[in-house]
């Protein structure tokens, strides 16, 4: 055959964000592409950047915790969780059971409330216009539940280092219970919408694929790490609270040693499932007792050590380096983000994808820029 | 007096034939906004929300108000644009679409009809395939890569989507024996059998190609709002925003209203020849009662004095309509215009219906289902369809032609199936960047 | 915001610089820079260097619980570790289950090589990579690694000591992970990587200047030239 | 008279317009201005009764290699194709082209208006529309050619397809 040169379009650097609807906030990227399709990305951040860390060291242990939530905003239970944690085990602190059954419920919920939102958004990304706002129906349960307990629906500010601040109302029980009940059906109903729809297997299946490898280098966690067929939860492999003494199984994709979008999203929906497990066993062994633990007023860790806590938060593993310096105020408080993170290997899922995909390939990885940015 | 108005249509047939394209155009503005706020009614019920429920009773006048603030609005001319281009594309959209609904039949009687034309079917081809100089000649003067992205798309898959339509076209054509919209009509009334009957697999390959050709969901990847944000019309704003808007869903009308005439028997009532469905011709006075009543029994409940009366007054007036429309005379004159009504709505719900249920199409599948599915479909289906006319020769039996079509359609369907097979040609791709 | 009462350790640690005063090592007092930097004898000279110190306010006050306190950690890894890397590897210590080491700035790569390694206990997993600062020690940064291991279900903390101006191999050839984190720790604290891919600035924009978590850096302090350059406001308080 | 008029309108923008193409810097503009020539060119097809050309004209060329076209031209960097000087080196080869038609168009002229007469339009009959005709000569007195000439494309159809696979593999 003869030597034929092509006439080649140029390359187009396009600048999706941040003030795009399908990157979840303000996440910037930049796409280099070759007709739709994505040659190279760069993601570029900070646009909400509120200098947390640096709050910390400016606040007092409790001072601080309000702040934690406002760093993976739709899913402000956990963010709480983990730091009350962390600062509980610097102290060498124990939680009574009744406060440790609570907060694994609200977390629980927390966790389907921010999937939920995430299966939303991620249809809606993909065209399906209808999910969302039936995940939106149920996240509003939810977040009643969590205005009824503690007067807030996002920003929660649920848990006290130490334990609870308030006893559980009248009726929660009941309330959870004919949640979880009343949701089961509810995700069956997304899965109607969704996990058999021709269209949506093909825009999710062989879409952003990661393997089992890349997920570990790239420190990827939470959803996506199972969905790329590793079977860790944080939960499960190093349980805190009372993670150990319930039952619940931990879902993984479909495949051995790698994962599409759409084992994120069949992981993400069994998660759920899940969550209304550990739920249901929860309320079960709520005991009337002590809601707070030994911990004083004044909270003053051992000086000149740090300690790093992790918990599965609904994104992936939410650690918390705390450093005391033995005053009341942390002399340093890291928080290892999973947003950022699992970010980080968009670039490796969207290469030689197409445009459309990279909106899907946002949408599974399932940011929250608060908590990318912090 | 009859006579009189015959001397005038006589004398002035331009003068008439402008007057009804100017009912017509009236009649099709009001039913395209009313489209669009039927389209969020339905959709939000679908949704477990409401929808517009602040002007008027149910959001009623929701059109009225979106008209004018569009109008009002600042017309913006983005820096850079290409202003001649960028001022005149959404005008061609709508030109476009308005334009085919003078050769569409509304009915049996020269008052139903504008124009008559022999080629009527080509001109319809031809005029609409028009709309799309709007969407790319829009998105490039806009001068902003997301447009430009989005008239990329849309020139492709237009092109793409045209070539099934019109071969699933073609096929009614050999079955009807005629290119006027008034003779295809006619020969399903006189045949008895509507060419839904006779070409399944053409209305099916016609209507995905309506939804890719009007960029609606699942095929409405020319604007996006996820990946291109709003697609072509990007930087449009105001009036010439309500143009494109106005164009999409003129175009939507026009699909649903070609449907109909070429294989949903157009003006004819459902099963005409089956006697004992005559009771359907009952169903316009009906419905409109049912209306009344629906209207009625909100209206006790509006709390809004004004409103409430409004919409009693409204039942009061459909009541009255049924009453009227329950005179012989009158209900066989309003039945043609009734049952193309009915049937148009019926699929332009479906529209609706698809956008509340499906997800998206990528594009390079959208590529993969109009040419490795489509096509080959509308091909097999073409030469299927003049095989069954070859074979059963001139004026066939009316259930010999039906069944003998029915086979050759699953024929086609299954072999096609087949050979392309369903397989997905990422499938390698896959395997080779998963090594498994 | 700004009229909350300062904390304690920076207001002092600013008007401490001189002092000197001398502190018994391992004592349970505050943040002792200097005992933990120095001991076991690394490259610099032996303990009494500028051992700066305490908070007297802080040091008055004993906790009221017992002293919590690391205890020295011994395992198989650790000797492994010593045998194979003799002099890189001090203080492995262990505190509320954690274990933790510090490692030598020059073997830190064939060390994370080793842990990435089967017989190094397969830490694949880079979980996090973060720096404290100590504006008081010789060597006023702290690069912590979170390494993880699937094999053992065990986190393990790294630590790497890096003085202002010195360079930090990166760890990204090894765990891609730290590309961002490294990019993370330049930005807020100035540390500056050898041999990372894309060493730049990730949350602040490229031409700003500072780098916010040093504990010198004042919490209302920014850049206000860029803010003013770019935002257009006074400023972004 | 009406229809002489309306030739001569179309005429002169079909003229004007393809003027237009060739002197358009930017190439959309260009192909914005043939269209409007090949709209003339169908409506002369209209006057002429032969509304199946009229169709197919603009099915095909307006509705598809129009589209094409603008597709292709969309593609490729509008603004650096807009700075170059349209035919730059063609000038010799161009007049050569302009001096033969003139001669055509002189001798045209030469032999008399006979050859400028339009023809009374074709009526076809009553029973027989347009297209029936066009099917009619098409597929009955020249079936050959039209094969030979659909095969023909299939093959450029075939070749360009494989082509772009190469392309892209």
């Amino acid at each position: 055959m003869p030597e034929v040169t092509y006439l080649d379009a140029d390359e187009l650097v396009i600048n999706m964000g941040p003030q795009h609807p399908a990157t979840h906030g303000v996440l910037r990227v930049k796409l280099k592409l070759d007709g739709e399709r994505v040659t190279g990305s760069e993601c570029i951040i900070g646009y909400l950047h509120r200098g947390i860390e640096k709050i910390a060291e400016n606040r007092t242990y409790q001072q601080f915790a309000p702040y934690v939530d406002r760093m993976d905003y739709v899913a402000a239970v956990t963010n709480g969780m983990g730091y009350c944690e962390a600062v509980e085990k610097l102290l060498g602190a124990e939680i009574p059971p009744r406060a440790q059954y609570t907060r694994m419920i609200l977390a629980e919920l927390q966790r389907i409330a921010s999937h939920l939102l995430w299966l939303g958004t991620h249809a809606l990304d993909l065209g399906a216009m209808t999910p969302v706002f039936y995940t939106f129906r149920e996240r509003e349960e939810i977040l009643r539940i969590f205005e009824n307990y503690c007067g807030a629906r996002l920003t929660t500010h649920a848990f006290r280092i130490g334990g609870l601040l308030y006893d559980l109302y009248d009726g929660f029980e009941k309330e959870v219970r004919k949640f979880s009940d009343m949701f089961l059906g509810k995700i069956d109903e997304y899965e109607q919408l969704l996990t058999k729809n021709r269209i949506w297997l093909e825009r999710t299946q062989n879409v952003g694929i990661l393997k089992a490898e890349d997920a570990i280098a790239y420190a990827v966690t939470g959803p996506v790490l199972r969905g790329s067929g590793v079977k860790w939860d944080v939960r499960k492999a190093q349980p805190y609270e009372a993670y150990d003494k319930v039952e619940f199984d931990v879902p993984v994709g479909r495949h051995e040693g790698w994962g599409d979008t759409y084992d994120r999203y069949l992981v993400r929906l069994a998660e759920m499932r899940q969550s209304v497990r550990i739920i249901r066993q929860a309320v079960e062994r709520l005991e009337s007792g002590p809601i707070f633990g030994k911990v004083g007023k004044i909270i003053k860790p051992p000086a000149g050590f740090e300690v790093y806590h992790a918990i599965e938060s609904p994104k992936g593993e939410l650690g918390y380096l705390v450093v005391s310096d033995g005053t009341t105020h942390p002399y340093r408080v890291r928080v290892r983000p999973p947003s950022f993170v699992n970010l980080q290997a968009f670039d490796l899922m969207a290469r030689g994808h197409l445009i459309a995909d990279v909106v899907a390939i946002i949408g599974t990885i399932d940011i929250v820029l608060g908590e990318v940015d912090r | 007096m009859f006579n009189d108005a015959v001397q005038f249509v006589e004398n002035y047939p331009l003068l008439v034939a402008a007057i009804k394209i100017v009912i017509v155009f009236l009649v099709l503005s009001g039913v395209v906004a009313y489209m669009v706020l039927a389209e969020r009614k339905v959709l939000a019920f679908m949704q477990a929300r409401l929808g517009p429920m602040r002007v008027g009773p149910w959001g009623l006048f929701q059109p009225a108000a979106d008209g004018l603030k569009l109008l009002l609005k600042e017309d913006i001319i983005p820096a850079g644009a290409d202003k001649f281009v960028f001022l005149i594309a959404p005008v061609i959209s709508v030109v476009a679409a308005f334009t085919v609904f003078a050769v569409i039949p509304y009915g049996p009687s020269s008052a139903l009809i504008i124009t008559d034309l022999n080629v009527g079917l080509l001109f319809v081809v031809a005029v609409s395939s028009l709309g799309i100089y709007g969407i790319i000649l829009g998105g490039w003067a806009s001068n902003s890569h997301y447009p430009l992205l989005g008239s990329l798309r849309s020139a492709a898959q237009l092109v793409s989507y045209e070539i099934p339509a019109g071969m699933a076209i073609v096929g009614v054509l050999l079955v009807s024996n005629s290119l006027s919209l008034v003779k295809i009509v006619e020969a399903q009334q006189s045949s008895g059998l509507w060419n839904f009957f006779l070409q399944p697999l053409g209305f099916l390959i016609f209507l995905i190609a309506a939804v890719a050709e009007t960029n609606r969901n699942p095929f409405d990847l020319p604007e996006a709002e996820s990946e291109l944000t709003a697609g072509f019309h990007t930087e449009y704003s105001g009036f010439r925003f309500a143009l494109y808007f106005m164009a999409e869903y003129t175009s939507m009308v026009l699909v649903s209203a070609l449907a109909v005439v070429l294989f949903w028997g157009g003006w004819l009532r459902p099963f005409a020849s089956v006697a004992a469905l005559d009771f359907l011709n009952y169903l316009p006075p009906v419905s409109l009662l049912m209306i009344a009543g629906v209207v009625f029994f909100f209206a006790r409940r509006n709390p809004v004095p004004a409103e409430k009366w409004f919409l009693v007054a409204v039942a009061a007036g459909s009541a009255v309509l049924a009453g009227v429309v329950a005179v012989p005379v009158v209900i066989t004159a309003v039945q043609p215009i009734f049952w193309f009504t009915a049937k148009v709505f019926a699929l332009l719900y479906a529209f609706i219906w698809y956008r509340a249920t499906f997800p998206r199409y990528r594009y390079d599948q959208l590529m993969n289902v109009g040419w490795r599915w489509l096509i080959p479909l509308a091909l097999g289906n073409l030469i299927a369809t003049a095989c069954v006319l070859w074979w059963a020769g001139p004026n066939p039996g009316r259930l010999k032609l039906f069944f003998a079509m029915l086979a050759a359609n699953l024929a086609v369907a299954i072999v096609v199936a087949l050979l392309v097979g369903w397989r997905s040609p990422t499938a390698a791709a896959v395997e080779k960047q998963t090594g498994s | 915001m700004a009229d909350e009462p300062k904390a304690p350790s920076e207001a002092q640690g600013e008007n401490e610089r001189p002092a000197s005063a001398g502190q018994p090592a391992g004592s349970p007092a505050p943040i002792d820079e200097g005992s933990r930097a120095t001991p076991a004898g690394g490259p610099s000279p032996p303990a009494n260097a500028p051992a700066p110190a305490a908070k007297p306010p802080a040091a008055a006050k004993p906790p009221a619980k017992p002293a919590a306190k690391p205890d020295p950690w011994t395992s198989p890894l650790v000797e492994e570790l010593q045998k194979r890397f003799p002099g890189a590897i001090r203080d492995p210590l262990i505190f509320r289950n954690q274990p933790f080491l510090t490692v030598a700035k020059e073997s830190l790569v064939p060390v994370c090589e080793f842990l990435k390694s089967e017989e190094g206990g397969a830490y694949t997993f880079l979980t996090d990579e973060t720096a404290v600062d100590y504006p008081k020690r010789p060597q006023r940064f702290e690069i912590i690694y979170q390494l993880y291991s699937f094999k053992r279900n065990d986190r393990l903390r790294l630590k790497v000591l890096a003085g202002e101006g010195e360079k930090v191999p990166s760890a990204a050839a090894i765990w891609p992970a730290a590309n961002w984190l490294e990019r993370e720790v330049y930005d807020m604290f100035g540390v500056v990587y050898e041999g990372h891919p894309n060493l730049k600035r990730i949350l602040l924009p490229d031409e700003w200047t500072g780098h916010p978590l040093r504990k010198d850096s004042d919490i209302l302090r920014q850049d206000e030239a860029w803010v003013q350059a770019n935002l257009g406001i006074k400023s972004g308080q | 008279m009406l229809a002489q008029s309306v030739f001569l309108i179309l005429a002169v923008v079909a003229l004007s317009s393809g003027v237009m193409v060739i002197t358009r810097r930017n190439p959309v503009h260009s192909v914005i201005w043939l269209i409007v020539t090949l709209f003339s060119v169908g409506g002369i097809f209209l006057l002429q009764y032969a509304q199946f050309l009229f169709a197919v004209q603009i099915i095909l060329y307006v509705g598809g290699i129009m589209v094409l076209y603008l597709f292709v031209i969309m593609l490729i960097r509008v603004e650096t194709v807009a700075k170059q000087a349209p035919y730059s080196r063609q000038w010799a080869i161009g007049l050569g082209a302009v001096l033969v038609l003139a001669c055509e168009l002189m001798y045209g002229v030469y032999k008399g208006v006979e050859s400028f007469h339009l023809g009374t339009p074709s009526r076809p009959p009553v029973d027989m529309n347009n297209t029936e005709a066009v099917a009619g000569v098409l597929y009955n007195n020249y079936m050959l050619p039209v094969e030979i000439a659909s095969l023909l494309l299939l093959v450029a159809m075939v070749g360009a397809v494989l082509m772009a696979k190469k392309r892209f593999e």
